[in-house]
């Protein structure tokens, strides 16, 4: 059996008979799969929601700007009209776009499944390329995304060889608070197609905090987003240089997350 | 094989066709309705030639299941020109140049109309940046680009 | 006997205005049809199986269970085609070995790429046809391969065919060799060249093989009927040379097989030859039923041709004050899996810019377990330039010489001798090269990072054998019959705009359209930019031989002698003052009368244009460098070039711009990649990447226009030479940006940060 | 009698010999004489070989006239993309 929502995964795999299901479920109906709610201050985005319908979304992108960059980087428009976040997560791709400013976010992933429901970490849910923890009859319905505090911004970079259409070589997210002296009092770091699945990284996230974002805590955060890569060679990049840009995506995306900080009461 | 029986609406008609489960919206466009104008270059969404709009949305039609147009309001090239009236986009495309082999051209059109929808002023680098998921081997966009700008001028009546 | 008819300068009312083509309305209301978009009742689907195998023996194969599994028509493989002698054999004018041409077509002995064909079936649906490929059982014995054309070079190398002893060498070698043939070129006395030189340079590039990217897979159907006759529609370059070999491939004769082209989704050169089209008929024939075969995009990538990769190696001499003394060039190319790279155009493209006194061109065609490759725009000639304007701009840097002064110092002219043969007849280049650096784009302000670069390029355009009929209609219209095919660049129009400015009648009344094969007989390719000049000739003469016979019909109509009668503005009217006075006579009015007085007016032509006239590029690009990740933007661009005549300026730009595009796409990120299995892994277009519309900039355009002395409108032709500069131009304008030279392309955004990344190693 | 010259590529083929005169009235000519006398040249002539007669080239065209004054150099055909 294979859940379909966005289907522009599900789709290519079926073409290409690496999946061959003898039941497609379409889940799009489900009404809270399709929803974007606030929920206990924070939001509660359906995994079945649509790229574009993100994006759209104003409230959510002046909250997390980070992850409606995640969600436009996905595809073209043609796919962001039909591609969701929930789908990006449970294909598992370690080059996901929607995945690594999830993660930074701090967001959780809600299952539902014959045995009720759970809530996981968003970096927890992918185990590997391809695989995810979700237990056979299991379903991922939403992410839960916690209440945003005041000067917190985010940000997602991808570094691709087009502008547009490419799979990430390396996607850094950065998603950081600042107090009111504008010290970083809370970061975290997420990179993505730099190992087996999207990495939450807590030695870069502690380069900024504490710091202004300055020109030595980006360098610091460079260096340990550098050294947290676990990339592979492929058609897509090398290993050097998915190590070399992990750093200089982070600290791009750090420069980003900081000013929409500055501008996010 | 069963078929799927789907019941939808395609440029306004209400239409119904048989359908294999793991077939496209593209192919029953294509194949079951014989509505091809709609064109496949890469049949993994990643060339645009296919898109349409389903529901006010644009999508590539290769990367939808038939089955799932049940219910659906589709619209592709077809139905774009109103009788013997080419839609401005239509009729820029043919005064820019902004067609040569012709074969990315109806999704491009379909694509630009729904640019044109949201934002009836696009700059140059938006409608660049809405039209990436449109590949074109022919023309280097440059004419393509002129004309879709060239239509907005006109349907804004400026 | 060849025809070549002269330039005449004379006031032009319709021949370089911007008409409306007539293909447009068709196109944007969906309503074109494609190769894909036809079917026939009762039609099957056919389906290839293809070789998962860089290089294998095939030991057996048992097609037992797919012709078991219901709704399966037929099944063809090698045993259902003749074998063919290894000898080069005539297609209409072209000379085609056939014992490569079955093999590529479908595998015998072995299988030579990832991709190659084994076995075809056709069945009552899509499905059915996939689920009996999965059935058949193929036994390999697999073989090394090779992928590399230097490694294919060495002795020792994995042989894909051990029957070829290289060409061109003598004596004979003793042994098998991937090298398929040498070429060499030269002129003067190259050791004395360089002895001569103050600065000598010597470079060595690589390149990778690009794909043509017609966003329209190649798709057919035929049409067998068992009366021997068949019938197929395709997206061809060609029909004429699309019939001719399958004729010979299935052993018919071509008067049996009408093709009717489709609208054709692009081509670029990928549609020159066949792949699936004497599958489909074959499926037909051992059927009974019209096959239809539509490839896939991975199809595309994994089974039809790109254009080859290629090691180049590139020395050139030049004294301190910018005289270049001698030049060497030695090309390896890729051919895919059987021999016929373009590689001999390509040696003779090299320098064919510069008036050499001293030169020294080898090239080598090289087998290797890719797929074979086909022309690509220009075939050959931008992986040729991309090292020697590369090589070109180091030495104008070297000197402290202007690049563009540099190469106007050694430019080319009328007169100048080729190495490869001629002297070069009336030729624009240097007006391309002044035009450029008179463009404001040549001396603007560059910023941090970003870089300028100057390429030229130069391509000898082609004639040969085109037909056409140009009917006269009962109200005075006319049908416009052409046999070359309009591959999108609006050759129609332009057909159309000759055939009305030579009537001196309205665009709209004449009607252009490019007849099947049974209508007229045969024509070349759309290719080497041949078709507004051929066909145009073609067209001009056809229009002039009713003109012609119009004035003897309105002679005889009138009653007056047949000098009396002048046409013009499209109209018969007294030639002067002095001649019997008659009342004129309209188009209208005479083709109403036509049938009464002897029958309607046509005219015809059946030429082997000669006379092509070369074609030479100047390209400015500015770039910008992002040095943390090596990616390189593309910030302007601008193609000035030399066509002759623009029949019809806007598609002549849009030619240039495409071209110029697809030549940013090769520099900066198209490629094969292939795994250490030899099996191509990016057959798709999410990676092989080309150019978006977010990632380019305008494209200006410049048309210099010095007339071709051998065509009546002065047309050159324009497709090809916009292709081949902007690698090198882009390499040019990276070194500038940040002064560091790449020899390998594509110059994606890993090949630049390690070079930077080597370059500051290399400081430390 | 005719100039006739060839290019390099075609020197394998000759014994190495690459200019040479010839009474030839015509391209079919030229090359009934080329490969009467060197026979090895017989694959290469009307499959791959066009002519430039006094400068200007022509592919397939048999039956162009050579005059007895002119200069023609075999070179390779041209096709395209």
């Amino acid at each position: 059996m294979a859940l379909l929502a966005g289907g522009t995964d599900l789709l290519i795999q079926l073409r290409s008979g690496r999946a061959d299901p003898e039941l497609v479920v379409d889940i799009k109906a489900i009404a809270e799969m399709r929803a974007i709610a606030i929920d206990a201050g924070g939001y509660c985005v359906g995994a079945g929601v649509t790229c574009m319908e993100l994006i759209e979304h104003e409230a959510f992108a002046r909250s997390w700007p980070g992850i409606v960059d995640g969600a436009k980087y996905i595809g073209s428009i043609q796919v962001k009209g039909r591609a969701t976040l929930g789908g990006n997560l449970c294909n598992a791709s370690p080059a996901a776009d929607g995945v690594p400013s999830l993660i930074a976010a701090g967001a959780l992933a809600c299952i539902a499944g014959p045995q009720g429901r759970r809530e996981v970490p968003v970096a927890e849910f992918a185990t590997g390329p391809g695989k995810t923890l979700l237990a056979p009859g299991e379903l991922l319905v939403s992410f839960l995304l916690p209440k945003r505090e005041p000067h917190s911004g985010d940000a997602y970079l991808r570094f691709t060889p087009r502008t547009e259409m490419d799979i990430a070589v390396v996607g850094a997210a950065v998603n950081l608070t600042l107090d009111g002296k504008g010290v970083c009092s809370q970061a975290r770091v997420s990179l993505g197609a730099v190992a087996a699945r999207a990495l939450l990284v807590p030695e870069a996230a502690a380069a900024l905090i504490g710091s202004k974002v300055d020109a030595a805590a980006l360098a610091r955060l460079s260096a340990a987003a550098s050294a947290a890569c676990r990339p592979i060679d492929d058609k897509r990049g090398t290993k050097e240089f998915r190590i070399k840009v992990a750093g200089v995506m982070a600290e791009r995306a750090a420069l980003i997350a900081l000013e929409r900080a500055g501008r996010h009461n | 094989m069963t078929r799927n029986h789907v019941s939808t609406t395609v440029n306004g008609d209400q239409v119904e066709f048989l359908c294999e489960t793991q077939q496209t919206l593209l192919e029953a466009l294509r194949d079951e309705l014989q509505l091809t104008g709609t064109k496949e270059g890469c049949g993994t969404g990643d060339c645009g030639a296919c898109s349409v709009m389903v529901d006010g949305r644009l999508v590539c039609s290769c990367l939808m299941l038939a089955v799932e147009a049940e219910g659906k309001a589709i619209e592709t090239i077809e139905g774009m020109a109103k009788g013997e009236k080419l839609h401005p986009l239509q009729k820029k495309f043919i005064e820019h140049a902004a067609l040569q082999c012709g074969i990315c051209t109806p999704g491009i059109l379909i694509a630009a109309r729904s640019l044109l929808t949201r934002n009836p002023d696009p700059t140059e680098s938006e409608v660049r940046f809405w039209l990436a998921g449109n590949l074109c081997r022919c023309t280097g966009y440059h004419k393509i680009i002129d004309a879709v700008l060239d239509a907005a001028r006109e349907m804004r009546g400026a | 006997m060849s025809t070549m008819l002269k330039y005449q300068q004379k006031d032009l009312k319709i021949v370089g205005t911007r008409p409306l083509r007539p293909d447009g309305v068709d196109k944007v209301t969906g309503r074109a049809r494609f190769g894909a978009d036809y079917k026939l009742p009762g039609q099957l689907i056919g389906k290839v199986l293809r070789s998962p195998h860089a290089h294998a023996r095939i030991k057996s194969i048992d097609v037992s269970a797919a012709l078991a599994l219901p709704g399966v028509k037929a099944v063809v493989t090698r045993d259902d085609f003749a074998e063919m002698p290894d000898e080069m054999a005539a297609v209409g004018e072209l000379m085609i070995n056939f014992r490569d041409v079955t093999r590529n077509m479908m595998a015998r002995e072995k299988v030579l790429y990832d991709g190659h064909p084994v076995a075809a079936v056709a069945a009552v649906s899509e499905s059915v046809a996939r689920a009996a490929l999965a059935l058949i059982k193929v036994e390999y014995e697999v073989l090394p391969h090779v992928i590399d054309v230097v490694e294919a070079m060495q002795p020792g190398a994995p042989l894909l065919n051990e029957n070829q002893y290289t060409a061109g060498v003598k004596p004979k070698p003793e042994r098998a060799s991937n090298v398929a043939k040498r070429l060499e070129f030269g002129c003067g006395d190259i050791a004395a060249g360089f002895k001569q030189a103050d600065v000598i340079i010597e470079r060595e590039f690589n390149t990778k093989p690009v794909h043509q990217g017609y966003i329209e897979p190649q798709a057919c159907l035929a049409s067998y009927s068992a009366d021997g006759q068949a019938d197929l529609w395709t997206s061809t370059q060609g029909h004429f040379v699309f019939r001719a070999q399958c004729a010979k491939v299935l052993q018919m004769e071509v008067s049996k097989i009408r093709v009717t082209p489709t609208e054709i989704g692009g081509g670029f050169g990928g549609k020159n030859n066949i792949y699936n089209e004497a599958l489909a008929i074959a499926l037909s024939r051992k059927s009974n039923h019209p096959v239809k075969m539509v490839m896939t995009r991975e199809e595309v990538f994994r089974g039809t041709g790109p254009t080859p990769g290629a090691n180049v190696k590139v020395k050139l001499g030049a004294t301190r004050d910018g005289k270049i003394t001698a030049a060497e060039a030695e090309l390896n190319f890729q051919a895919g899996a059987f021999p016929g790279s373009p590689v001999n155009q390509a040696s003779m493209c090299a320098f064919t810019r510069y008036d050499l006194a001293n030169v020294r061109v080898v090239g080598n065609d090289v087998v290797v377990n890719r797929p074979k490759v086909a022309a690509y725009r220009a075939p050959g000639a931008p992986i040729a330039v991309y090292g020697v304007e590369s090589v070109i701009d180091e030495m104008a840097k070297k000197l402290g010489i202007d690049p563009i002064e540099f190469r106007l110092k050694n430019a080319a002219k009328e007169g100048t001798q080729t190495y490869y043969g001629p002297k070069l007849g009336v030729i624009g280049y240097i007006q391309t090269l002044e035009a450029a650096r008179a463009h404001p784009h040549y001396s603007a302000p560059l910023g941090p990072n970003q870089g300028r670069g100057v390429a030229t390029g130069f391509w000898f355009n082609i004639g040969n054998e085109t037909t056409c009929s140009l009917n006269l209609q009962e109200d005075g219209t006319l049908t416009l019959n052409l046999g070359t095919i309009d591959v999108a660049g609006g050759s129609r129009a332009a057909m159309a705009m000759m055939v009305a400015e030579e009537l001196g009648i309205e665009f709209e009344r004449v009607r252009p359209f490019v007849g099947d094969t049974s209508t007229l007989g045969f024509n070349f390719l759309t290719a080497g930019s041949r078709s507004t000049f051929a066909s145009g000739m073609a067209c001009v003469i056809a229009a002039r031989q009713v003109i012609e016979k119009l004035r003897a019909r309105v002679a005889k109509i009138r009653e007056v002698p047949l000098e009396a009668v002048a046409w013009k503005d499209g109209r018969a009217e007294p030639a002067d003052a002095s001649v019997a006075q008659f009342a004129p006579m309209t188009l209208p009015e005479i083709a109403r009368m036509a049938g009464k007085t002897g029958g309607t007016v046509a005219g015809h032509a059946e030429i082997n244009a000669q006379g092509a006239g070369p074609g030479f590029g100047t390209h400015i690009v500015d770039v910008e460098v992002d040095k943390q990740t090596g990616a390189v933007n593309i910030l302007r661009y601008t193609v000035v070039q030399d066509v002759g005549k623009a029949i019809h300026p806007a598609y002549v730009e849009g030619q240039l711009q495409g071209g110029a595009v697809q030549g940013i796409g090769w520099a900066l990120n198209e490629e094969y990649v292939y795994g250490d299995d030899g099996v191509l892994q990016n057959p798709g277009f999410l990676d092989y990447r080309i150019p978006v519309a977010s990632d380019l900039p305008r494209i200006d355009t410049v048309i210099v226009e010095v007339p071709n002395p051998n065509h009546p409108y002065g047309v050159r032709g324009c497709g090809e030479v916009p292709i081949i500069s902007p690698m090198a131009a882009i390499a040019n304008a990276i070194e500038n940006a940040i002064g560091l030279r790449l020899y390998q392309q594509p110059f994606s955004p890993p090949r630049v940060l390690k070079a930077i990344s080597d370059a500051a190693a290399a400081k430390r | 009698m005719a100039r006739i010259m060839l290019s390099g590529t075609l020197a394998p083929y000759t014994d190495g010999v690459l200019e040479l005169e010839l009474d030839v009235a015509n391209v079919r000519q030229l090359f009934q004489a080329l490969e009467q006398r060197y026979p090895e040249l017989r694959d290469h002539l009307e499959a791959g070989i066009a002519v430039a007669i006094d400068d200007e080239i022509y592919q397939d065209a048999l039956l162009q006239p050579i005059a007895s004054d002119s200069e023609v150099i075999l070179i390779t055909k041209i096709a395209g993309g």
